[in-house]
């Protein structure tokens, strides 16, 4: 019977800290393993890449600061993709939302440059919330009320923003003294803080927003599990049925989550028009919106989770570009196939190691006795 | 005497589930040719172990014999090749197929469809036939009622040629004529031989049909006895550990004023058709209304109308007076807030949110209640002490307010639900099939509830398939048949024929009283 | 010893089969004939061309090309921030005193091989296919659509462009459809301004045998036959000139004009097209290029209108 | 006259257009009717187009370069099937996952093989699939209208178009007809009730996504080998997204997929036609808008005409057995 008792012991309970902080490490681990292999293969140094890798997203205050204001882009995307998840939507249209959100800043810097700094600096970040939202509200309101799949329209939308910007870039914003589908560089009163202009670091493009991503951070997370209308929200993403039954409208939550959504991922535009570039220009998503769905899924939806993916992807883009600058044998395309291969294996094969991780560390902590209830 | 091997023989069957021991040790013997119930509460571990025999779970140890021979079980398929077939309490069917192809699914017999096809609807014409059940071989699963829903679930075990044929809580959600229409096929299966194994939640059913019950409290076997040597109450005390009320003790009602008022009500949906047909009926408080009826009669539309979930087409509903037809305030938000509690029919689908932990789904419906507001935020810690005390008063188990919904077992959701519902003090409150599903202990707490509310003067309107709990709970009993209520007799005229027949649609008074004793 | 060029591209890459691509063939011919190796780097991110330049300037890099208009405002920043630093952006004027900025004139060579095309055109429509709308490309399609009626005021050009994202540099299946859809309508000759669209482009006339014009480098070896010729645009000897003279120390800030008259921009002839470009077609095209050189033809500059 | 040729051009250009659309979106029928969300289409066409082109290259055959891209396909194929359904890893980060790594490795694999700057040698001869003349095309050109039709609108494309035209009755043959199409359907539905049929789910799905594999293997191989004639970087250029979209906005059916996907086409094929256009009224319409005329034609249609969808009930949701 003893015997029998610790066959059927109840396994040891697994700490926070295996899924928490072994897994994912475990996880990078193996992506990097794959990674050096095809660094072997085309004829490098896979350890001297690793640690170009982590010294340029860390090595140096320069760095910290192009590896956090990458970061700033991950989080405000992430948050985007993860409140839509919460209603049980899925917004491909973060890269559009964000060119709207920059639009939404690029006007109001270009043609109200004349109101007071402490005006239009709010104001242009409100404009990008709003032409985000506003982005998002026409294929949330498709699927409340005409069952339109969001999945198509926010595709959809992506390409018709693109075309959007680039008429509009190139026919009324640009630059009437440049070439370039470019507007003009904003006046200096529109545009917001840099991190150097007050810490003593080097020059990056690290400005306020990064501080402003930490904050609606917080807020997303008092929104979604501390108010009633986050609430609301994820009652109808998990059972859209009960929401009726609790007299919960599931179109009125499609649509507040989706325009949040939409200006959550708007305010890429804050940080790459506002706060760096000071201009209007084309391309300056650079695909933040995309790489957004992993970070949401990789942080499960959750503020602190959606920090740790989005540092990691900054992380892997400043990282990434310093081992593009140093090594010549990598290039642009060994730094996607890095990238792939931590999304492969820190998001979709998260679950390869753990069960032998927990069965190791039960070995070495043996078996608990835990009668049922 | 020669020794018959049993049907099915367990020996010592163990399974957990992380903390939970679900089954310890459980030795079980099943003869060929009968019919064995196996009864216990909810999260007893009924499920769990046939789920084992079925090769669905594979038990931490333990081994089966089927006719005598150990059989190696481990998945599906080399259960239903020893001739066990498994009805599932959650239909195992595919909603978007017909009948046919669910029952061939898996056992196809050629990569091209048509053959198997052919070759099935011969062999299921001839099934039909032989066990009494009848069903469209055509239509589509999906637009089925549950009842033959579950037809088609034996039939997929029979095709498979099963001789062992395990049918978990099959009346939970069944008609008591479908029951019945379910035991007659039972019957004749065991008179072709076979063996079945009926896991209930009701005793009644256990005495009526059985040959042997055994019966199951956490995780473990604790009483094996002949049907013809047991009575409802020892199998009761045996089940819950203590003796059972089976009987609901209550007083006489003393209805007052009138706090729910319907009138003309009609309902049409989504299709065009009329669900509801000028439904007039009237609650008073301090009684409680039961609505009884095959299901899908129009209760569910009647309690989702008067709950504001679906708007009407005509009529009026007065609640404490208040017209709510064509009323900006006829939503399900602001009816909670002028003191209705809706207990709904299915927990899962409306109930709950089977995601969210037990605090969580205390305040579904109620979110915006300044109970549970503090300024912008959410009051977490009211949350959490709401749902303690509810669990306490209705000794929900297991009792972490933080645990998700969905591990609690049905009974404790229900209890869940109820407390919800009731603990806010409506004044009026809707409850859908209060029992589906809830073992008996359970059973005994929800009816008491209702009656100390019914006696605090509430109005309470209670849509029930059973029968038997609409007449021993409600005070007067309304039938609904195709969406018109048939009639309204008072509980202390009613006997199951009567209310039999005027489910069947029947209004003519002479009928009905030459019906009576 | 102690030279060290060093090069930017841009977002389309070195490999992107035009404008990129030329460039570092450039920068590859420098470092074979002189041996001296170069920097380089290719944005990925737009925030990345600032981040690029200057972290060229620390590295202590004698001269840096930045490749593409897009790169104006981060050669600024940085040129402003090392002042020493040796700056040469290419088809943009940046004004500051270390920075040389090297603008092609791209329509005079489009004028050109529009003349061509319209030579060669039986039909009398040609066509073009270029990238992303933007005015860039539209420079390349006017001094096309000049040239054409220059040579024949009856023809007709249909202009497509190939999509609203960055994607339209590399799609050549869309190029090789936008092409089929010029020669259903009548076209015969198209010349694209697309980058790697401009495969699917050339694909699709050699398929269809009709002709097509290459564009930035010589690409008529891509499909011998059907390529009419190619309109030059010497990115290639402008990044090899500037590291030369900046090795030799004549590097100069400043404004550098790179028209016919420099051989900026041009026509090839070579072994692949010598059988379809008629020396008709040659002739035409030298006495075009005489009169834009000394200005009896005025080809209009989209970046002046 | 002159306009109804310009018409059957302009179809016949949709059909090309529509081919690896059409094969992409039939793939992906297959998985997510199984249940299992495959966003990685791009990446599949994408491999497939490289793995094709490079081994048309080396080897002169377009028949072993499509050899080559569908076995390339397959591999993604497992490797999604590895995650998702082995590890219940999340689908949709599977399948970016994927797209990202292939759209990395196949310039990076490309430059090591060819030095071309990530593409391949530009393919020609029997490295490339060619224009297949039907019987009598060249006779029936000259009968008005019918033979006009027949050949240029039916004759004259190259086998993967026809691959492709056959795909659709094929598919719809094997969902709905064939033991293996009732499980496929049946295990995006409901998972549970195959499992208890005794049909083992996770198998089931490995065969599913080999079918998408094996189909989006020849829509790569389309793109590099018959359509075009080589690889080059990012040539797939989102169609693997378009032709999720057109499977959705078909309904996971067929042929409403079929029509979706014409329908994308014919969009594009105008789009170029019109672009630049003088229309009456508007005058010409800024470019970017013609461009943009797909994506908005599709969302209204999707709002004014295509009802709620009924995705496969079980997309999405790893199998967990012990629910
Ligand atoms: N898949 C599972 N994972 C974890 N625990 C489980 C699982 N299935 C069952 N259990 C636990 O095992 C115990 C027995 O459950 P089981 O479903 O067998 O009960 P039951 O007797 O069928 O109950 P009911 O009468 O409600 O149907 C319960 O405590 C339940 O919480
Ligand atoms: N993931 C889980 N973790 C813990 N227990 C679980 C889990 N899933 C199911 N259970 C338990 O398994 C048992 C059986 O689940 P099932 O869905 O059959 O519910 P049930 O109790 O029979 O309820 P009902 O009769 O209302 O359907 C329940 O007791 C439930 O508590
Ligand atoms: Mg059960
Ligand atoms: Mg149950």
């Amino acid at each position: 019977m003893a015997e029998a008792k610790i066959k059927f012991g109840t396994p040891a309970k697994i700490p926070g800290w295996i899924n928490y902080a072994v897994v994912p490490i475990v996880n990078l681990i193996a992506a990097f393993l794959i990674s050096g292999i095809v660094i072997i293969i085309i004829g490098d140094d896979p350890i001297k890449a690793l640690e170009v890798l982590f010294y340029g997203a860390f090595g140096y205050p320069e760095a910290i600061g192009y590896t956090l204001y990458y970061t700033t882009n991950f989080i405000f995307t992430g948050l985007a993709v993860a409140i839509a998840f919460h209603c049980g939507l899925f917004n491909i249209g973060a890269e559009g939302q964000a060119i709207l959100g920059g639009l939404g800043v690029g006007l109001i810097a270009l043609y109200f440059d004349w109101l007071p700094i402490w005006l239009i600096i709010p104001m242009a970040m409100i404009a990008a919330a709003i032409f985000g939202a506003g982005w998002a509200y026409i294929p949330a309101y498709l699927q409340a009320k005409r069952g339109s799949h969001i999945v198509i329209t926010t595709i959809m939308f992506n390409f018709i923003a693109a075309a959007l910007a680039t008429y509009l870039l190139v026919e009324v914003l640009i630059d009437p003294n440049g070439q370039s589908p470019e507007s003009r560089e904003f006046a200096e009163t529109t545009w917001l803080p840099f991190f150097h202009e007050y810490l003593t670091m080097p020059k990056t493009p690290l400005n306020l927003s990064f501080i402003y991503a930490l904050i609606l951070s917080a807020c997303f997370y008092f929104f979604v599990w501390h108010t009633r209308w986050g609430y609301e929200i994820r009652v109808v993403g998990q059972n859209e049925t009960a929401a009726r039954y609790a007299g919960i409208s599931p179109a009125k939550n499609i649509i507040l989550a989706m325009m949040l959504s939409g200006a959550l991922a708007g305010f890429v535009g804050v940080n790459e028009i506002q706060g760096v570039q000071h201009r209007l220009i084309l391309d300056f998503t650079g695909g933040y919106g995309f790489v957004g769905i992993a970070v949401a899924l990789m942080g499960r939806n959750h503020p602190v989770g959606i920090f740790l993916a989005a540092l990691l992807f900054g992380a892997l883009y400043q990282g990434g570009s310093e081992l593009a600058f140093e090594m010549r044998s990598i290039n642009k395309e060994m730094i996607v196939v890095i990238q792939g291969l931590i999304i492969l294996f820190s998001g979709a094969l998260e679950h390869m190691f753990r069960p032998k991780i927990e069965a190791v560390y039960r070995r070495i902590v043996g078996p608990q006795i835990v009668e049922a209830p | 005497m020669t020794i018959e091997a049993p049907a099915l023989e367990l020996r010592r069957i163990n399974k957990r589930f992380g903390p939970v021991h679900a089954n310890k040790d459980i030795t079980l013997s099943v003869n060929r040719g009968s019919i064995h119930g196996i009864i216990g509460e909810n999260g007893a571990g009924k499920s769990t172990l046939m789920s084992i025999v079925y090769g669905f779970y594979q038990a931490d140890s333990g081994e089966i014999f089927v006719n005598g021979n150990l059989c190696d079980i481990d998945n599906p398929q080399s259960s239903i090749a020893a001739g066990i077939g498994m009805v599932h309490q959650h239909f195992m069917l595919v909603d978007t197929f017909s009948v046919l192809e669910n029952v061939i699914l898996g056992v196809e017999g050629g990569f091209k469809l048509a053959d198997g096809l052919s070759k099935a609807r011969i062999e299921l014409e001839r099934l039909e036939k032989e066990y009494a059940l009848d069903v469209n071989v055509d239509a589509i699963v999906g637009d089925l009622p549950v009842g033959l829903r579950q037809r088609v679930e034996i039939l997929k075990a029979l095709y498979r040629g099963a001789e062992i044929l395990i049918l978990d809580e099959p009346t939970g959600v069944l008609t008591p004529q479908e029951a019945d229409h379910l035991f007659r096929i039972l019957d004749i299966l065991r008179d072709q031989g076979k063996t079945v194994i009926l896991i209930t939640h009701k005793l009644r059913e256990i005495m009526a049909i059985t040959d042997a019950v055994s019966v199951m409290r956490r995780g473990e076997m604790v009483a094996h006895v002949e049907t013809a040597n047991t009575n409802r109450e020892q199998l009761a005390e045996l089940m819950v550990g203590r003796s059972v009320l089976l009987h609901v003790e209550k007083e006489p009602a003393t209805p007052t004023e009138t706090l729910l008022e319907i009138k003309n009500l009609n309902y049409i949906d989504a299709d065009g058709v009329g669900r509801l047909r000028d439904v007039s009926l009237d609650v008073k408080a301090g009684e409680i209304l039961g609505i009884a009826g095959v299901s899908g009669n129009g209760q569910s539309e009647l309690l989702e109308v008067l709950g504001g979930i679906l708007a009407p087409a005509s009529g009026s509903i007065r609640y404490k007076g208040q017209e709510m037809c064509g009323s900006q305030k006829f939503t399900a938000r602001n009816l909670r807030k002028i003191g209705l509690g809706h207990v709904p029919e299915d927990r899962h689908r409306s109930g709950l949110v089977l995601s969210f932990s037990a605090n969580e789904c205390t305040i579904l419906g109620y979110q915006d209640s300044p109970e549970y507001n503090n300024g912008l935020r959410l009051d977490q810690r009211a949350m959490i002490n709401a749902c303690e005390t509810y669990i306490e008063k209705f000794d929900v188990r297991p009792t972490d307010p933080m645990l998700k919904v969905s591990g609690f077992s049905g009974g404790n959701q229900q209890k869940l639900v109820l407390a919800r519902e009731m603990e806010q003090d409506p004044d009026v409150l809707l409850v859908g099939q209060p029992t589906r599903g809830v073992d008996i202990g359970a059973i005994e707490f929800i009816h008491n509830q209702l009656i100390k509310m019914r006696d605090a003067r509430k109005a309470i309107l209670v849509v029930s398939v059973e029968i038997d709990e609409v007449m021993s709970i409600a005070d007067r009993i309304a039938v609904m048949f195709d969406g018109e209520v048939v009639g309204v007799i008072d509980s202390k005229d009613a006997t199951e024929t009567k209310l039999g027949l005027m489910m069947a649609g029947i209004r003519d008074t002479d009928a009905l009283d030459k019906a009576a004793p | 010893d102690d030279f060290k060029p060093a090069i930017v591209f841009d977002m389309g890459g070195k490999f992107d089969k035009s404008f990129n691509e030329a460039a570092y063939n450039g920068a590859e011919k420098f470092k074979k004939d002189t041996g001296v190796d170069y920097m380089e780097f290719e944005v990925t991110q737009v925030s990345q061309r600032e981040q690029a330049a200057k972290r060229m300037a620390r590295k202590d890099a004698s001269i840096v090309i930045a490749m593409g208009f897009a790169q104006a405002s981060a050669v600024e920043k940085a040129a402003k921030e090392n002042p020493d630093t040796k700056f040469t952006i290419i088809d943009m004027v940046v004004d500051l005193p270390n920075v040389q900025s090297i603008v092609f004139r791209e329509e005079q060579g489009s004028f050109l091989v529009g003349i061509a095309a319209a030579m060669a055109s039986k039909t009398g429509k040609v066509g073009f296919v270029g990238g992303m709308d933007i005015p860039l490309i539209r420079k390349f399609a006017l001094g096309y659509k000049e040239g054409v009626m220059y040579a024949n005021p009856n023809a007709e050009v249909i202009e497509n462009m190939t999509g609203t994202t960055p994607a339209a540099w590399n799609d050549p299946t869309k190029g090789g459809e936008l092409a089929r859809s010029q020669f259903d309508r009548g076209a015969d000759v198209v010349f694209a301004a697309a980058g790697g669209t401009g495969i699917g482009v050339y694909q699709s006339a050699a398929d269809a045998k009709k002709y097509a014009i290459g564009v930035d480098s010589n690409q008529d070896h891509l499909q011998p036959g059907t390529m009419l010729t190619s309109m030059l645009k010497r990115v290639d000897v402008a990044v090899y000139d500037t590291f030369t003279a900046a090795k030799n120390g004549t590097w100069e800030p400043g404004i550098k004009v790179l028209g016919l008259k420099e051989d900026g921009v041009g026509f090839s002839v070579d072994k692949w097209n010598k059988d379809i470009l008629t020396p008709e077609m040659i002739a035409a095209m030298d006495k075009a290029k005489a009169d834009i050189i000394s200005g009896k033809i005025k080809v209009t500059n989209y970046m002046d209108r | 006259m002159e306009s109804f040729q310009l018409t059957i051009l302009m179809l016949d250009a949709t059909l090309r257009v529509a081919t690896p659309l059409v094969l992409a979106a039939l793939a992906g029928m297959f998985s997510e009717r199984a249940g299992v969300v495959d966003i990685g289409l791009e990446g599949k066409m994408l491999g497939a187009a490289f793995a094709a082109a490079a081994v048309a290259a080396v080897s002169g055959s377009a028949w072993v370069g499509l050899g080559a891209g569908i076995l390339t396909s397959l591999m993604l194929s497992a490797l999604h099937a590895y995650a998702c359904v082995t590890h219940k890893g999340n689908q949709v980060v599977s399948g970016m996952a994927i797209n990202i790594v292939v759209a990395g490795l196949a310039p990076t694999l490309g430059f090591a093989w060819f030095k071309m700057g990530g593409q391949t040698p530009s393919l020609n001869g029997d490295a490339r699939f060619r224009s297949i003349e039907l019987p009598f095309a060249e006779a029936a050109q000259n009968i008005p209208v019918i033979g006009y039709i027949y050949a240029e609108l039916i004759s004259g494309h190259n086998i993967i178009v026809y691959m492709a035209a056959a795909a659709v009755p094929i598919t719809a043959w094997i969902l709905y007809r064939t033991r293996f199409g009732l499980r496929v359907r049946a295990v995006g539905e409901n998972p549970h009730a195959v499992d208890t049929a005794g049909i083992s789910v996770d198998l089931m799905r490995y065969k599913a996504l080999a079918v998408t594999g094996f189909m989006c293997g020849i829509a790569g191989t389309y793109l590099s080998t018959a359509h075009g004639a080589g690889f080059i970087r990012d040539m797939t250029a989102g169609k693997g997204y378009l032709a999720l979209a057109a499977l959705i906005f078909g309904k996971w059916k067929p042929v409403p997929t079929l029509i979706a996907c014409l329908l994308f086409a014919f969009t594009d094929a105008a789009q170029a036609r019109l672009q630049g256009v003088e229309l009456p009224i508007v005058g010409t319409i800024p470019v970017q808008f013609i461009q943009a005329l797909p994506y908005i034609l599709t969302v209204l249609l999707l709002a004014g005409f295509v009802g709620k969808a009924h995705p496969p009930k079980a997309i999405g949701e790893p199998y967990i057995k012990e629910r």
